[in-house]
């Protein structure tokens, strides 16, 4: 019987590659939106699959909470609400898809010449210690310069929506 | 416990960026307490951009790796945190003066706006590791698209700013992607172990030319070199001035730091110089890259540059084409190469913001920066008219400008005999003949031709600072020009990166 | 080496930045006060005029320094630029701010300042932005003060170079109506010119190394002893192809200036754009620095070419003189015919330079010098006319003769001057260079044929005065008054020294004689 | 007396040039215009010349030099210096005496012209550059004084330039003067290649020392002749002296008769001695041909100025012909004596025209005699003295050339005998167009009648000089033999220097030592005499024949020598045939060469421009549409690829990330395949 | 079967060219700025894919944290910008927002 992990991984890689999809190819921005939803939730699992337990949490808190949120707040704000017209056409996709397919195409053949770093993946059950430890550790100084950036975003944000 | 100790070490080491976060916080206080605008803000960003000079100066000699390896202090870094400071305290300088900066928003926010990008920059210049480079280049690109977006009433603003915004998170979007696939090959994140890996291991072609490409993807956005530079020309039309010529100098400048480092330090077979010249990895050719990128710019900012009519646009082409030049003294990979690219860096920097000044003030009167609209111009404001024939002049390399010494010592790198890249010194020679055009073309738009009305009009006068500041950037390309020993000698000895002997 | 200082500082630098403190302190008087600007520049030049004399006092005439030390005169040298790359190749790079003066650039020296007095005097006609126009003016004697005395070939390049901005505003901006095509042929053609001539310059730099410092070197002087150049180097062994292909690109350089044939179209423009007291400097100085140029640079640097160009260079010359004469005779205005006339006697100084006998450089020096003062006063004269009728057609004139008399004896002499009679100054060099042309053998039938030229030349000058002077007056001209007293000012020193040299040249070959023997000696060593 | 030979040379030549910068800077403020100091001036130096000549014939040659400049450390000298020798001492007393009475003659004839005080002015310079010529000892300095006098002769011939005839003359006299002084500069240049110095002695003991090869000295003899050629209207560069004829009439008779056009007489004179054997045989044919054409075409002149000048171009001929021949002394001694009586005769035609109120042409005078005694009797003595009839001064000079062209003949034989057969023939013509002009203006009856009536005889100060000149036209002056000159004082004065190639042959030529050429011509004296006087006695008649008995019709006459009339008239077509050969060709290529430098050369670089201006004018010169039409390939790459490039920036962001994209494959592929 | 690195990295670059797929195609300015968190997300799971086959220890999940971080203050200035976008030019289409041309 195959391996339960692997299950659950194929169900979780299929839920996000399907939803991804959807997002792109929906002519209605709400349903692309609560497709990123899901997709995000899958990538979540997958992180969790991965024994990355406190990068799903942020994830799911972070990621889904706060800026799927902020999409939406920012489709109610600007799509007008008299002709309800969601739906926007596509732009001419040809050229675009064909990009697309050529940069996937080169991927995957880059990623399956080269031969990854493989060592044996050490078990270790939970992360958020050791994350701790190093934020404060040798990446205090990418922790600091984070809380700066996060200031600097906030006054943008506030600077645009100020009325003059 | 190694470790704390080990932060402290690092934090007395890393004044010049508290310095610079301390003056941030202030302004914005400062900001906030006072009611009306007032210049009062901005002095006090400059006086902590000195401070922050002061500190810089002390670590001008010392050669040291800060936050276990994070960060990194070395005259390559210093040059750079030297540049930054002199351009943004001209470009604070430059706010005060612009009109469009004055009817934007009633506050003024661009003073730690700009705050935070000059610390973006300096970390750029420092940082040695991966998600470092990133961190700072993102903070960078936030502050400079909210900056882009600064006069926000207008449609052009918000439009640039909105591009800016786009094109630059798919860029880093696509950096970032590398970067993650050379840390899945490496293992690591720190640039040094990462070259000590590639050294000693095969690499296969296909895997380091993506990673090179999609870092480059990234990088090129930031120096605005072809062919990632497509947003650089709305981008530079749409914003305010000011704004555009903080773009154009200082965080080109910082691109290239951050391209610089990557380049010569993770591509790099042994840390020895072997007389003058890097020792980079066999396999690894990723001069080639850069070669064709920065022709590429060359050419493209050359020749579409004679067709424009916007004089920022103009100008905007001709950063692209000056990226180009630049790059050309990485393709040498030794220190000649890279003592002209920052002999050209600091000649880029006096001409360019001389250029943008002249832009303000004309546009100040003008309203607009169209060159059709400036036939005669040069008779009504002369001393203006002169300065900008003598900052375009420099920017198209003529004798006895600093534009030139920058170019004579970029072609003596190329055509040094060990280098053998003759074909190039020639392209980036017919290059700058050919930018002769669309510099003289203002110049001739300015003095030579003349509108039909250009003589009822009175003679423009501008305030006795705007004067002086005028000279204050007139002088050194001129000075430069003839004396370039300063400049030379400082250059020299700022091309030594840490842990290359 | 005579050390000479004025208040501390060398009189030659006091000699080249003198204009740009002029140029400073008219830049900042207010637009509106033209009459103190005017003044101001006319000062400056006088100035200059009274330091030449100073140094023509005590210039020691004995001494010839064309490539030896102790031979230059007031000469100053002090480090400009001290640059060197440690681990490159380049090695340092050690440029000199180097100036002196000998037989060759003291005469010229002596010229520009002359010139360029009465060209600031002539420019008092100049209704438009004066203050601009002297700034420009000032900025120009400097660059061509800097040419003659600089002695470092970097120093050169750059002087060579700043002349060509203030020129091509100057025609640009105050010029007639093609002004603008005017000024971008003379841009383009002498760009073009000293693209050839800073190649030569950075191959010259690379291959020399200085015997005494081992470095490469730009110092003429030391460039000229053939030790300079070891073996390996491009220059290494004399008359290899690329010791001549650097003499031909110097020659390519500097013949656009001189203008000799093939490049000489854009002088006609500049003349008949350019205002009067432009046309009087463009005349009268700058086409001495091409002929100039090649007696400093590429004759002494390599003799071995020089003696092998010598006949394409004479053949050369006899085009100039007579397609020159024979353009001359067709034109309409008045301008254009006195460029080709000047195209003409440039052709003189070439044909005295290739006999490389010492009576054939010495005329052709003293031609520079001569040609210099005739034309000068023939536009002077044309200006006169032009500022009165404006217009310069040559058939729109006649009769003008019992109209304005002072203005035609004035420009009788100038006239007879320039076709080289006898007891003027032109008479004596034109016959040292047939002299000289007809001694060396290999040149002899190309002197012959070109010693025509005095018969073309007289041909078209008579025509021009039958068709100017003579006949009668058309009544529109009734109203012009005869030379005013400034311009009498401006043109009356030059006539005296036309005809002070006409009679007694020694004045002015003592000054030159020796370095020319030197400079022979060298060359044909 | 010794301080005379010392210093007067030099006072008798700065004289004239003072009197000129005198005149020509205050000529307006003096009292009558300053004619009486130009007049002054010249008699006190017609009286030094005396002084020196005096001095000269007792104390024998003297000359004098002095530095003028050297070149290099005294590798080549040049000297400045005066010679009082036999030939120039003459020549200061002709030259100084006939200006001295041309001044005094156009004080009277210029009376009244607006540029009156210019006129003497010129005079002065003129008589300045012509005794430099006469004194100086150095050939540079020469050349200078050349140039000098063609200068003043282009003042005086254009002197009143409001006509466009004169304008013409002038600048054609000038011209050919050049032509002439090229090939005087290339002899001149010659001659210091091969001695290295101007001063004459230098040379003479140069070419006698044999520095000279002697191919080179025949081309130097000939090129320096070629100086004489063109000054004295020799025969190509004959044609500017008719035309001369525009000046003032006083001016004619200075320079056009006397002075400046024996002045190549005189250099030949001076450098007779170097002449090798071929350059004396070209000298001789030269002087021939041309006195033979001038005389042919004297004869069917009208304009008594013309006639004159033609007459006068035909004994410079002679002159040039006899140096040529060999006598050196007979030839300076003609110059001499024609000097007196064609100054006498143009004066005498001034004073014709003067007094018939500028008419010129002989055919409306007639019966002047009664009118205007003196003058007739002037010219009368002066044509007397042209035809070579005895008891003139003319018949000595004219003939002993005679002479010694018969001897030169029978020295030489061969084809050489054609020179004394022209002589003899050119002899008798003089003496037919002479008596021809003197019958038609002073005797038969007047043609023009009321012109007639109010004409009178002119005043002193212009009979005055026709009479002390007509005067110096008798034999009595140069020898007391009427019929032998050899015995007179003045010949034994001009002794002929020995030529320094004596013995040397040239193709038909060779030159024969002093006493031999006089032994020869002892033989030769009685018979050329004779014949001589047979020929002028026929001329006479013949012309008596036709126009005073007018016994043939001279109509019929013209038509039936028609075509040889034609020629003669229209001066055997020379002008036209200069003017359609050298001329036109020169005008054509003048032309030629600016329009290939305005097309050609322009051309070039202004297609070479008109890129650039295209590329760099771009205003209004290319809308959209165009360049999304076609793509011009000649529009030159630069601006075509810049318009591709431009194309890519559409103002949509979406494009750019597709670029991106796009450019990150192409990167890739570019890179696996290098 | 087992999963290994190479599946994660599959998913990743499908999720990436996706992204990449969504920026191009997409006129809605909001669907543009969800193409950018797909992309980032694919970055995500790779680091965290490499980190856990590499035995690389806890870095490539500190980046990735580090990664969301930015991806937030980055969707907080993009959706400031598009309203203002939306303020000026009251459409969210961005290819009408072209007036800036060659």
């Amino acid at each position: 019987m195959p391996e339960l992990t692997t299950i659950l991984f194929y169900i979780f890689a299929f839920i996000t590659v399907g939803f991804a999809i959807i997002v792109v190819s929906t002519k209605n921005v709400m349903y692309s939106a609560v497709s990123l939803f899901m997709s995000l939730f899958g990538i979540a699992a997958l992180f969790l699959l991965l024994r990355a337990d406190f990068l799903a949490l942020t994830q799911v808190m972070v990621y889904i909470g706060g800026i799927l949120v902020l999409l939406i707040f920012g489709i109610m704000l600007t799509t007008k609400i008299t002709d309800a017209e969601i739906k926007t056409n596509n732009l001419s996709y040809i050229p675009a898809a064909f990009f697309t397919t050529g940069i996937f195409v080169i991927l995957i053949f880059v990623l399956y010449t080269t031969k990854w770093n493989q060592k044996t993946p050490i078990q270790n059950e939970e992360t958020i210690s050791q994350i701790g430890k190093a934020l404060l550790s040798s990446y205090v100084l990418p922790f600091e310069i984070a809380s700066i950036v996060l200031l600097v975003a906030l006054v943008g944000a506030i600077m645009f929506s100020r009325k003059k | 416990m190694n470790n704390f100790t080990e932060i402290l070490k690092s934090i007395n080491s890393f004044l010049p960026e508290l310095s610079v976060i301390t003056t941030l916080l202030l302004c914005l206080i400062a900001d906030i307490i006072i009611r009306k605008k007032s210049p009062i803000v901005t002095i006090i960003a400059i006086a902590g951009l000195l401070v922050s000079a002061y500190f810089v100066y002390m670590q001008s000699a010392v050669q040291e790796s800060l936050f276990s390896g994070m960060l990194v202090i070395d005259p390559f870094a210093v040059f750079f945190k030297y540049l930054f400071i002199l351009s943004s305290i001209i470009i604070l300088i430059f706010f005060e003066f612009s009109n469009e900066i004055k009817e934007s928003t009633h506050k003024n926010e661009y003073s730690y706006l700009i705050l935070s990008l000059v610390l973006g920059a300096f970390l750029m210049a420092s940082s040695v590791n991966l998600l470092m480079m990133y961190l700072s280049l993102e903070l960078a690109s936030l502050t400079s698209y909210i900056l882009a977006g600064y006069s926000k009433s207008e449609k052009k603003s918000s439009e640039s700013s909105m591009k800016y915004l786009i094109y630059g998170a798919a860029s880093s979007g696509i950096m970032l992607y590398g970067m993650s696939l050379l840390y899945g090959f490496t293992g690591s994140l720190d640039i040094y172990e990462i070259s000590r890996y590639l050294a000693t291991n095969p690499t296969p072609n296909a895997f380091i030319y993506l990673t090179m490409i999609m870092i480059a993807a990234g990088l090129g956005y930031k120096t605005s070199s072809v062919p990632f530079h497509f947003w650089t020309p709305d981008v530079y039309e749409g914003s305010p001035t000011p704004v555009t010529a903080f773009l154009a100098v200082t965080s080109s400048a910082a691109g290239f730091s951050l391209i610089t480092r990557l380049f010569l330090t993770t591509f790099l077979g042994s840390t020895q110089i072997v007389d003058g010249a890097f020792s980079i990895i066999a396999g690894i050719h990723w001069q080639e890259i850069i070669i064709v990128i920065s022709v590429a710019s060359m050419i493209v900012g050359n020749f579409v540059a004679i067709w424009q009519k916007s004089l920022k646009r103009l100008l905007g082409y001709s950063s692209i084409a000056q990226g180009g030049y630049m790059l050309a003294g990485l393709v040498v990979a030794d220190t000649i190469g890279l003592t002209a690219m920052l002999i050209y860096l600091s000649a880029y920097l006096f001409m360019n913001l001389g250029a943008f000044f002249v832009t303000i003030l004309i546009v100040n009167k003008l309203g607009t920066d169209d060159i059709e609209q400036m036939k005669g111009l040069g008779y009504r404001l002369p001393f203006v008219g002169v300065a900008m024939a003598v900052f375009m002049l420099a920017l198209s390399g003529i004798p006895a400008t600093v534009g030139f010494i920058g170019k004579f010592y970029l072609v003596t790198a190329l055509m040094k005999p060990g280098a053998g890249y003759l074909w190039f010194a020639i392209v980036l020679m017919l290059n700058s003949v050919v930018s002769l055009f669309f510099y003289l073309k203002v110049v001739k738009s300015m003095f030579l031709e003349r509108a039909d009305n250009t003589d009822e009009l009175p003679g423009i006068k501008f305030s006795v600072q705007s004067y002086i500041i005028l000279i204050l950037l007139l002088i050194p390309t001129i000075f430069f020009g003839l004396y370039f020993g300063p400049i030379v000698k400082l250059a020299e000895s700022s091309a030594v990166l840490f842990g290359i002997r | 080496m005579a050390e000479l200082k004025i208040l501390g500082i060398g009189v030659l630098s006091w000699m080249v930045f003198l204009p740009v403190l002029g140029m400073i302190i008219v830049l900042a008087l207010p637009k509106s006060q033209t009459k103190a600007i005017k003044y101001i520049a006319a000062g400056f030049m006088v100035l200059l005029m009274f330091i030449s004399v100073y140094m023509l006092a005590n210039y020691d005439s004995s001494k010839a320094g064309v490539n030896s030390l102790e031979g230059l005169q007031f000469v100053e040298k002090v480090t400009w630029i001290d640059v060197d790359f440690p681990a490159a190749m380049i090695g340092k790079i050690h440029i000199e701010y180097f100036l002196g003066a000998d037989g060759l650039s003291f005469p010229m020296v002596l010229l520009t300042a002359l010139i360029g007095f009465v060209g600031a005097v002539a420019s008092f006609s100049i209704k438009k932005n004066e203050k601009g126009y002297y700034a420009m003016y000032l900025f120009l004697i400097t660059g061509m003060m800097g040419t003659f005395v600089a002695l470092d070939f970097f120093l050169f390049f750059v002087f060579w170079e700043i002349m060509l901005f203030p020129m091509y505003f100057l025609i640009g901006i105050w010029g007639g109506e093609r002004r603008l095509y005017a000024a971008i042929k003379f841009f383009l053609y002498t760009l073009f010119g000293s693209v050839f001539m800073l190649i030569v310059m950075i191959a010259l730099f690379f291959s020399s190394k200085d015997p005494q410092t081992g470095l490469h070197t730009f110092n003429l002087i030391t460039l000229m002893n053939p030790q300079t150049f070891p073996p390996e180097s491009f220059f290494g062994v004399l008359g290899n192809t690329w010791r001549l292909l650097a003499f031909a690109g110097l020659f390519i350089g500097f013949a656009i200036k001189v203008p000799v044939f093939p490049f000489h179209t854009w002088l006609p423009d500049a003349h008949v754009e350019a205002p009067t007291a432009i046309s009087v400097i463009l005349a009268g100085v700058l086409l001495k620095l091409g002929t100039y140029g090649l007696i400093r640079i590429s004759f002494p640097i390599f003799p071995d070419a020089a003696r092998y160009f010598m006949y394409p260079m004479a053949i050369l010359a006899a085009i100039n003189i007579i397609y020159g004469a024979l353009c001359a005779m067709a034109q309409k205005d008045f301008k254009k015919l006195i460029a080709y006339s000047s195209i003409s006697h440039m052709g003189y100084v070439l044909l005295g330079m290739a006999s490389l006998t010492t009576i054939g450089m010495n005329g052709a020096i003293f031609q520079m010098f001569n040609h210099g003062t005739i034309t000068a006063v023939m536009f002077l004269m044309v200006g006169v006319i032009y500022d009165r009728a404006h217009t310069r057609g040559l058939y729109d004139f006649g009769g003008l003769a019992n109209k304005m008399p002072k203005y035609f004896a004035v420009t009788m002499i100038a006239f007879f001057a320039s076709i080289g009679l006898p007891g003027l100054s032109a008479f004596i060099s034109e016959s040292f260079i047939f002299l000289g042309g007809f001694n060396n053998e290999i040149i002899r039938i190309v002197t012959i044929v070109s010693a025509t030229g005095i018969i073309l030349n007289a041909a078209y000058i008579l025509w021009t005065v039958q068709r100017v002077f003579l006949g009668e007056l058309p009544t529109k001209w009734d109203g012009l008054n005869d030379i005013s007293v400034r311009e009498l000012i401006s043109s009356v020193p030059l006539i005296v020294i036309i005809i002070a040299l006409g009679i007694y040249p020694s004045l002015f070959i003592n000054l030159m004689s020796n370095s020319v023997t030197q400079l022979i000696s060298f060359i044909m060593k | 007396m010794e301080f005379a030979l010392k210093f007067l040379p030099l006072a008798i030549l700065i004289i004239p040039l003072v009197s000129f910068l005198i005149i020509i800077f205050f000529g307006k403020r003096l009292p009558r215009q300053g004619d009486w100091l130009g007049t002054g001036f010249l008699f006190l130096n017609l009286f030094l010349s005396l002084y020196v000549f005096i001095a000269f014939m007792s104390l024998g040659n003297y000359s004098i030099t002095y530095d003028w400049f050297s070149l290099g450390a005294n590798e080549t000298k040049f000297t400045v210096g005066f010679v009082v020798d036999q030939l120039s001492a003459v020549m200061l007393i002709v030259v100084n005496l006939i200006s001295a009475l041309v001044h005094l003659f156009s004080v009277k004839y210029m009376e009244g012209d607006s540029k009156y005080s210019k006129y003497f002015a010129y005079l002065g310079l003129f008589t300045f550059s012509m005794l430099g010529i006469v004194i100086t000892n150095n050939l540079l300095l020469m050349y200078v004084f050349w140039e000098l006098v063609g200068l003043s002769s282009y003042l005086l011939i254009g002197f009143w330039y409001e006509k466009k005839p004169p304008q013409e003359a002038a600048k054609k006299a000038f011209i050919v003067n050049r032509i002439g002084d090229f090939g005087f500069l290339i002899g001149i240049m010659i001659v210091f290649y091969f001695i290295g110095n101007f001063a004459f002695s230098e040379i003479f003991s140069g070419i006698s020392s044999g520095k000279i090869p002697s191919g080179w000295l025949t081309a130097a003899g000939i090129l320096l002749f070629c100086g004489a050629i063109g000054k004295s209207a020799q025969f190509p560069l004959h044609t500017w002296l008719p035309d001369a004829m525009e000046g003032p009439t006083p001016v004619s008779a200075l320079i056009h008769a006397a002075t400046m056009v024996a002045a190549g007489v005189y250099l030949t004179a001076r450098i007779f001695i170097m002449l090798s054997a071929d350059a004396l045989t070209f000298v001789a044919f030269i002087g021939a041909i041309t006195a033979f054409i001038a005389a042919t075409i004297a004869l069917t002149q009208n304009d008594i100025k013309k006639i004159l000048a033609y007459s006068t171009v035909s004994q410079l001929g002679y002159m040039i012909m006899a140096i040529g021949v060999g006598a050196y002394s007979y030839g300076v001694f003609h110059l001499v004596t024609h000097a007196f009586f064609k100054a006498c005769m143009f004066l005498g035609a001034g004073s014709v025209i003067y007094g018939m109120h500028h008419i010129q042409n002989i055919s409306e005078m007639g019966g002047l005699r009664k009118k205007m005694p003196i003058t007739f009797v002037t010219f009368l003595i002066s044509t007397l003295a042209i035809s070579g009839i005895p008891f003139t001064s003319g018949f000595l000079s004219k003939d002993s050339i005679l002479a010694s062209t018969m001897a030169f003949g029978s020295i030489n034989g061969g084809i050489t005998i054609i020179i004394p057969i022209i002589a003899f023939l050119v002899a008798g013509m003089t003496a037919f167009y002479m008596f021809r002009l003197v019958i038609k203006t002073f005797l038969g009856e007047p043609r023009n009648k009321e012109k007639y009536d109010h004409c009178h005889e002119s005043p002193l100060q212009m009979t005055l000089p026709l009479m002390i000149l007509s005067g110096l036209s008798i034999f009595f002056f140069y020898s007391f033999n009427p019929f032998g000159a050899e015995g007179g004082w003045f010949i034994n004065v001009l002794k002929s220097p020995e030529s320094l190639l004596v013995g040397t042959k040239g193709a038909i030529y060779h030159i024969v030592s002093r006493e031999e050429f006089h032994e020869a011509l002892h033989h030769a004296h009685y018979p050329a005499m004779i014949l001589s006087l047979v020929l002028a006695g026929l001329g006479i008649l013949i012309s008596f024949v036709f126009y005073f008995w007018n016994k043939v019709d001279t109509e019929k006459l013209k038509k039936a020598l028609n075509p040889l009339y034609k020629f003669s008239l229209n001066k055997w077509y020379f002008d036209e045939l200069y003017h359609y050969t050298a001329v036109s060709f020169v005008m054509g290529l003048s032309a030629l060469a600016s329009l290939f430098d305005k097309y050609v050369i322009d051309g070039i670089v202004n297609g070479a421009a008109y890129l650039t201006v295209k590329l760099s004018d771009f205003g209004g010169l290319f809308d959209k549409y165009v360049v999304d039409g076609l793509v011009n390939f000649t529009g030159g790459t630069v601006w075509v690829f810049g318009m591709i490039l431009r194309k890519f920036q559409t103002g949509r962001v979406q494009t750019y990330i597709g670029f991106l994209v796009f450019s990150i494959v192409l990167l890739y592929f570019i890179f696996r395949w290098i | 079967m087992e999963i290994t690195l190479y599946h994660y990295l599959t998913v990743g670059a499908i999720l990436f060219s996706l992204g990449l797929y969504a920026m191009i195609s997409r006129k809605n300015a909001i669907m543009i700025l969800m193409g950018i968190e797909l992309i980032l997300n694919a970055c995500n799971l790779n680091f965290i894919a490499f980190s856990k086959y590499g035995g690389l220890g806890v870095d490539g999940q500190l980046i990735s944290i580090f990664v969301i971080l930015l991806a937030v203050a980055e969707a907080a200035i993009a959706l400031a910008i598009v309203l203002n976008i939306y303020n000026n030019f009251n459409t969210a289409n961005i290819d009408e927002v072209d007036s800036m041309k060659d």
